[in-house]
């Protein structure tokens, strides 16, 4: 079980070794990737805090909760921070497993539990000059016109 | 009054023009504490805030202790 | 959409250029693994065979109820035949969409008709010498009993 | 008489001895070839069995026709 924040671009084909198991016969991963429109504006490119302290240990924890609910044998996520552009991997989710059904429900658990409890935020830059960190009500352009003044 | 550290991130980090701070405060909880740095800030409306005390999640109506590292929690949006 | 039957070694790296798509901020993968245990026996390793042809049919037809079913962007699904061992990828279903909701969901559609539908058959070949096609009543040590006539 | 070509896979790939045949039976349909097939070869008990004929799934009953072919179809396994 593995929780990481990275600043470098996520490199999977790396990360997944650490989810192979002999016992393993199911092995489900889950990508997000940076999309290029988000609620009907078109994104140019996202850029990720996050308060790293404390991400790290809810996200250990969050890995701690699936590997205690579905009986899995690994779990790995990365989270990445920093400047991202349309089409970067943001976080990796990798999930192993004897049978395909935990693996599953376990990867999907994980990636729902990290969206909403890690301490992580994510500023969108429009395609139109606008941006704004994502979930914070009349948020966009607040940031650009901060910078302005 | 109490001398503690806030470190802010995301939209209060734009609107504090900083990192992180060391400030006294005659704030008795982080929710005073908060409405005190809104005010100076004028951070926007947001759907909800939480509080971590010394890399805990913590509440709003936490009384605060000499010392502690103080972090609001806007609305977070990971992955 | 694209559903292949290979005889060669599986290269997700290579397949996955094939989902990419700037729309998409989702992407769920399923692995099968070849595991060295079945219903309490050590396995050491498998064989795969396919009717291709009937297979090939249905495997499309899979992908295409998936896109049906669910508003997703991409899906490939790689079946390899052949002689596998312990931790050889045996099968990739890979699916992008602009939410995660539903590439979980029509990644575990796909898997789930596809072990069900198309004319995949296993034989486990034990550590004990034994063999027998996986589902088949009684077919466990026939194969190797008919061999040795 | 009706001449078909049967291809076999898996068990009954091993039991037949022959990836596939071509055959003169009086089987009036899938079904009553698959027990003639079953006598002959000594095919293991199965939990279900499905046929495609011409590459297309279809069902025991359906009534042979000169130049068929045949798939029998164990219990699957992919994945």
């Amino acid at each position: 079980m593995e929780f990481r924040i990275a600043t470098e671009k996520l490199l999977p084909e790396v990360w997944r070794s650490a989810l192979e198991d002999p016992r393993c016969g199911g092995f489900v991963t889950f990508e997000g990737w940076v999309r290029n429109s988000n609620e009907g504006q078109e994104v140019l490119r996202l850029e990720y805090q996050a308060y790293e302290r404390l991400g790290l240990k809810e996200g250990e924890q969050i890995l701690a909760e699936a590997a205690e609910k579905y009986p899995i044998e690994q779990a790995v996520c990365v989270h990445r921070v920093g400047e991202l552009e349309i089409g970067d991997l943001a976080v990796w989710v990798a999930v192993s497993s004897a049978h395909r059904d935990e693996a599953f429900k376990a990867c999907r658990y994980i990636i729902d539990e990290v969206k909403h409890r890690v301490p992580v935020w994510k500023k969108e830059h429009y395609v139109n000059g606008d941006s704004g960190w994502v979930n914070c009500e009349a948020c966009a352009t607040h940031a650009v016109t901060g910078r302005e003044q | 009054m109490k001398t503690v550290t806030i470190e802010y991130f995301a939209v209060l980090r734009e609107c504090a023009g900083q990192h992180q701070e060391c400030l006294s405060t005659s704030a008795l909880t982080a929710g005073e504490l908060f409405k005190e740095l809104e005010k100076r800030y004028g951070f926007p409306e947001l759907n909800s805030i939480k509080v971590a005390i010394n890399d805990e999640f913590s509440t709003l109506n936490t009384p605060l202790t000499e010392g502690d590292i103080i972090v609001f929690i806007p609305p977070v949006a990971g992955g």
